[in-house]
């Protein structure tokens, strides 16, 4: 009875590696517009389908079309354009300021800017966001202060965060942004938990969260899904796929034997695969989970299908491992060209006015960042006092910190 | 005042709490219906409601997780892990985020939580219910380490640790829940009825955090201790007539340094007490400590009683259980020349 | 467009507590021989319906159906029941043992013996078992000396642990069944390493594991399965839902939004859902478990739908949060006499010969405490050398424990 | 024989044990065809095949939890963890299982594996690129803690531990790779090739644990200490002008304490230094210790100079380092009277 054969252990392999000519042939591109939008309060066992195929709302000619099309009005759309482009423009100029050792570390979140932008239109001003490090789209699509994001990637006087965390570890309690985490995953179920407690409250905010594909295969995603099935926390939990994890393709976390949207069928929940690259998909399927969980019928997983245009970080050379021009082939293109086409194609935009809004917002980031320099940067100018690295271990300083400090001080 | 045993008295403490703030709510495996494997939130549910006091899934992970979420929300949650020894499946969140999330957002956040859990051998639990990780979460910045070794403590420091805005590990000697344990296995258990620590209010007050207490009064050599071997250091003392003052640190960080102090520069020598693994247990810290503060009133090197450096093991759980014979013992050593 | 509806929070609750009237109506429970068997190279996306289904073998007759059946002989079949009543006996005894107070500590598996009791039929004898704290009859079934099994819980002289482990926490590599934890879920991704092992090495050992439906919210579940997936590793993982976890019912594990066996579907594993009280259906989703295994095409995830017939362990009063005739009103009844009434339908057993079996093996469980008792128990008799307890820490003795056994031994 | 830095040190052990055992397989986040993030695996699928070093997902709970299993079949696995302040989630696979598995199954089965993982500050990588987690894992019984400071010992230490029969965590002080540091951040990096301690076997050879080595003699006060301190110790000498005798302990369980009695009962006085955070650091551990074996030949309390308790944070890294002048400084107040 016994199969004599002998075994041997599968590693999974991406098809292309330094030198390869980049071929995503093997991704399956849908058209746009061909699935239909389920009832917000639709059996998640009926949404299934959700989690193998891909939401797209923009076609070719960059047409919105579908049953998925939120039909949003022109001024939503530039706005969404314009964040996008002003994210953009940020990271640009602050991977630069790192490469002049200004700051000493950075993360660009560049061909992945609708998977925050969108949401910050799609969720309401105080839902609750418990963000990876790739999510600075949020902080800008909501209207925080740039200054203040440089000021903490340069440590100075201003920075929020008093000197204390690596650059864009951002925190902002005001603007439903939770302090990033340097570990992955322990986001996503603090944010079930903050949305449980506000069903608890018999509030009417939710959370969203957002994790790396790579990252879902630590304990805290299942953890999240888990939770959030049980007791049917308001959560929208978000799986940013943008095939790689540093080094790691997306086969490494599993990608290759089923999409991480279809992670959630097992745990009962709707698993809603969109593609990350269309602002109005991504706006569309937010928006949906959003209704979803705000009328209680609890939490979403969101598949983000998109691809990391850079390096992980500036501590990254993606060119080690990969085709450097694969995100050229990416089929699914830039989320930022896709959304200026459309806005053309309904005749709510012009070439011209690109220009303009990409000049003007190059310009405003680089005025900001000399404000935020002439107040320090982490070589130059002041510092927060060094005796502030006592405070907030505690909420009062208890005796052995208070000598330590004195220790440091003398 | 009523007589209440351990288990009553917290019961009493997340009472009181639940009744004067609708922010607190309690979440753990079988600590909702059932009352808790230790009985400790027994009746809650029925009294305060479902959604007060509920069962969790098991993962220890997600439900330090999801506490964080809702302490960042503004709640006060009181979790419950079953056992001590199986907090690991917790410690990144407890570590990585509960400890650092005020300090990590300049105080933007904060996460006023409270991690209960039964730890400490003396039940023949084996290795997997038997441990005392203190020493885990000593090292660890941003977390405070509370051991009650009394009910009337217990329900004090409880209500203390709810409504403290720092994460709280509250760490419950499981073998004197029912009665103090001196330490002699082969004796009858007493209740706690007979002991004055028994005498709990019934109402709210608290036991502030960072406080020891003189569980003994003695001048020829100082034991510091906490959980249950505080009775067993009092026990030593009683059998080898030694007049040993017995310190019941409380909380172990913020530890109560001048009282250490007081009390070794009295006595001169010192004895350091705990049923954790003796290598990098916070007996060490103690140490450490004592030599850094006392050093010239030092008579003797401090001698530090702990579990031997193995797993717990089951059928020897009284060779490996510090007893007050070893306890005697180093303060003997204590008080040689 | 905001819902201004409250949110409230879900908590699941079970249908019956203690003084209710036990009504399983809402357990569906098809027919027996309906679901086809699929092959074993079957794609694991064309086996979602078998997550949501239950395969069962044995219909209200007794009768064996289906392209399930596995067509067992008359021998293996009696081979399979004499171990299960062999089980139930020793457990019976234990418990009693516990009672009097000549061990700590017992953890009956009565209602469940056939989840484990089928494994050693199905699976090959020198395939690597990574169980959990229930699966005793794996090793009655294999042949494990029962003395040992005892002398075990006895913590005496023979106790092959040299009395370190509370009792029923055994272990014998000779025997394929690794040292059980106290720490649940911590054995499921060992086991994939084990298998993964296998495959590294070229061999054709497999490997299993087992878990309970409570235990499945551990991370360790998660890493399990993923890594499973991901590596193709050669291992059946298995669910025992039993319904409860201590005092929860599964509805806090998850059960109620959606099956355990479907967990799989997210990771690209078939997930197989199997009737845990049919010996014969539980036979052959391991089989096919193990054929599939076996021949290089990676894991399998089976929930064993069964229920926990006692209280969770001597520790544990089941009264106190559930009707106390549960178990008389559960849909699949017992596994042994579902067994047995099968054999006699088919002529190859009858009651005269069950009732010699019960008797026989009920006396040689109570030979074989006598014997271990012989030796000692927890509170009586020789025990191991208090010194042993310093041994096996690490390999060599370092210098520190060295000195803490001469400290102990003084 | 070639000089190496850290990180070609380790490679080459791993390429040896690679070579030499079949068994051996080396697993972890980005290890495989990029060679890990320090670059400590370049190479080495390339060279070795795929099965033998490869990529796994991001789980530190599955990769100890994967390997273990692998050390029970029988192979060898080498795992990275790809900072040291990312081990918590595998924190309970090492401490509930692989550190007593042999125990409990009284031998039956064990593990024989090695967690390789950089840890320590000094290179701006803010609270979770920063952290020296070793005292927990020095309070667990069941493995050892290995700790190289340079690439001599850096590759003779890790073919030990892989060949260990126990697990073993191989902690990597990330600030050394490529270059000794005396803890001047503001002064140019020495490269390896200068130090003699870079000169490094091409083959096999090995570094015993649990053997300290006397980085610096000395006569007046000993310093206890492992790692990056080592090199900011023996700065802190030179610079200060004091006769110290700075031993790098190497391995921290089981730690050497012929080798610390020796060197104290000479010097009299004792100083101890680590990066990781003072309370319950493995300095309190070496305080009790050097305490309780050599009180009578003290002069001075042990003085412990270490990272302050709070979190990494990014850009006080050179006010929380303990660098040369914190060293000098408790040399200097160990020398008192
Ligand atoms: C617990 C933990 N393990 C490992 C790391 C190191 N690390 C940082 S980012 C990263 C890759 C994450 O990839 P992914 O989740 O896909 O997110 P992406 O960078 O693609 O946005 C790793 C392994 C970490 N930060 N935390
Ligand atoms: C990590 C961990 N958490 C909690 C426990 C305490 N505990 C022991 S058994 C149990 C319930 C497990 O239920 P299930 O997994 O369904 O297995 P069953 O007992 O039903 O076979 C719990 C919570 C434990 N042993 N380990
Ligand atoms: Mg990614
Ligand atoms: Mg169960």
């Amino acid at each position: 009875m016994r199969n004599r054969g002998r075994l041997s252990l599968h590693i999974p392999q991406p098809k292309h590696r330094p030198g390869d000519k980049p071929d995503f042939s093997n991704v399956a591109v849908p058209p746009a517009g061909t699935l239909d939008r389920p009832p917000t309060d639709a059996k998640a066992r009926d949404l299934a389908p959700y989690s193998y195929s891909l939401i797209r709302v923009l076609d070719e000619e960059a047409k919105a079309v579908g049953a998925w099309n939120p039909r949003l009005d022109a001024e939503a759309l530039r706005k969404g354009l314009r964040d996008m482009v002003m994210t953009r423009a940020y990271d640009d100029r602050m991977y630069r300021a790192q490469r002049q050792g200004k700051i000493s570390f950075y993360m660009k979140s560049t061909g992945e800017e609708a998977t925050s932008v969108a949401y910050a239109s799609a969720l309401e001003r105080d839902d609750m966001c418990f963000p990876s490090y790739r999510q600075q789209g949020l902080l800008i699509a909501r209207g925080y202060p740039m200054i203040d994001m440089m000021c903490q990637c340069y440590s100075n006087t201003r920075d929020p965060l008093k000197g204390r965390q690596l650059p864009i570890m951002y925190s902002s309690r005001e603007y439903g942004f939770f302090t990033i985490s340097g570990n992955l995953g322990t986001q996503f179920p603090q944010a079930v938990g903050w949305a449980m407690a506000s069903a608890y409250k018999g509030g009417d905010r939710i959370a969203a969260s957002w994790i790396g594909e790579g990252a879902t295969a630590e304990g805290d995603f299942h953890h999240a899904l888990n939770f959030a099935s049980i007791y049917r926390a308001p959560v929208i939990l978000n799986v940013v796929n943008n095939q790689w994890a540093i080094s790691s393709y997306q086969g490494i976390a599993g990608g290759e034997e089923s999409t991480f949207a279809s992670r959630a069928i097992g745990y009962g929940l709707p698993g809603l695969r969109v593609d990350g690259n269309d602002f109005l998909a991504v706006y569309a399927v937010a928006q949906w989970a959003a209704e979803r969980a705000r009328s209680n019928r609890g939490a979403t997983l969101i598949e983000l299908f998109t691809y990391r245009a850079e390096g992980h970080s500036t501590s990254d050379d993606p060119d080690r491992y990969r085709p450097c021009d694969e995100w050229k082939a990416w089929p699914l293109g830039d989320p930022v060209d896709r959304l200026k086409r459309h806005l053309i194609a309904i005749g709510a935009w012009s070439e011209k006015q690109h220009q303009a809004l990409t000049e003007e917002t190059a310009m405003l980031v680089r005025e900001t960042q000399r404000e935020a320099e002439a107040i320090g940067t982490l070589s130059e100018g002041p510092k927060p006092s060094k005796l502030t690295m006592f405070e907030d271990v505690y909420r009062d300083m208890p005796w052995h910190l208070r000598r330590q400090s004195k220790q440091a001080g003398a | 005042m009523p007589a209440m045993n351990m288990i009553q008295a917290l019961n009493s403490a997340l009472d009181v709490m639940l009744a004067r703030d609708p922010d607190v709510l309690i979440f753990g495996e079988d600590v909702g219906y059932f009352g808790g494997v230790f009985r400790v939130t027994d009746g809650l549910q029925k009294k305060h409601g479902v959604a007060r006091c509920f069962d969790s899934p098991v993962g220890e992970g997600g439900i330090v997780g999801v506490a964080i979420g809702m302490g960042v929300y503004g709640l006060r949650p009181v979790v419950e892990i079953q056992f001590a020894d199986y907090i690991y499946p917790a410690y990144d969140q407890i570590v990585s985020e509960a400890a650092r999330i005020r300090y990590r957002s300049a105080g933007d956040f904060h996460v006023p939580l409270t991690i209960r859990t039964p730890y400490g051998g003396g039940i023949f639990g084996g290795q997997t219910h038997s441990q005392s990780p203190e020493a885990l979460f000593t090292h660890v910045a941003g977390i405070k380490t509370v051991v009650p070794s009394n009910p009337r403590d217990a329900k004090g420091l409880l209500i203390s640790a709810i409504e403290d805005d720092d994460p709280v590990i509250f760490l419950e000697p499981k073998r004197i829940y029912n009665g103090p344990f001196e330490g002699h296995h082969d004796r009858p258990v007493q209740p706690w009825s007979k002991h004055p620590l028994s005498e709990v209010p019934e109402g709210h007050y608290t036991v502030a955090l960072g406080e020891a207490a003189v569980a003994r009064a003695g001048a020829a050599v100082t034991v510091l201790t906490y959980g249950t071997m505080v009775h067993v250091a009092i026990a030593a003392a009683e059998e080898a007539d030694i007049d040993a003052e017995v310190i019941d640190l409380r909380t172990l960080v913020p530890v109560d340094i001048g009282a250490i102090v007081k009390s070794v520069e009295k006595t001169g020598r010192c004895v350091v007490a705990h049923e954790a693994t003796l290598t990098s247990g916070y007996g060490a810290e103690l140490c450490a400590l004592v030599q850094e503060h006392c050093f010239y009133h030092l008579e003797a090197p401090v001698q530090r009683v702990a579990g031997w450096d193995t797993p717990y093991p089951h059928a020897f759980e009284w060779d490996y259980f510090p007893g007050p014979a070893r306890i005697a013992e180093a303060m003997r050593r204590a008080l040689e020349n």
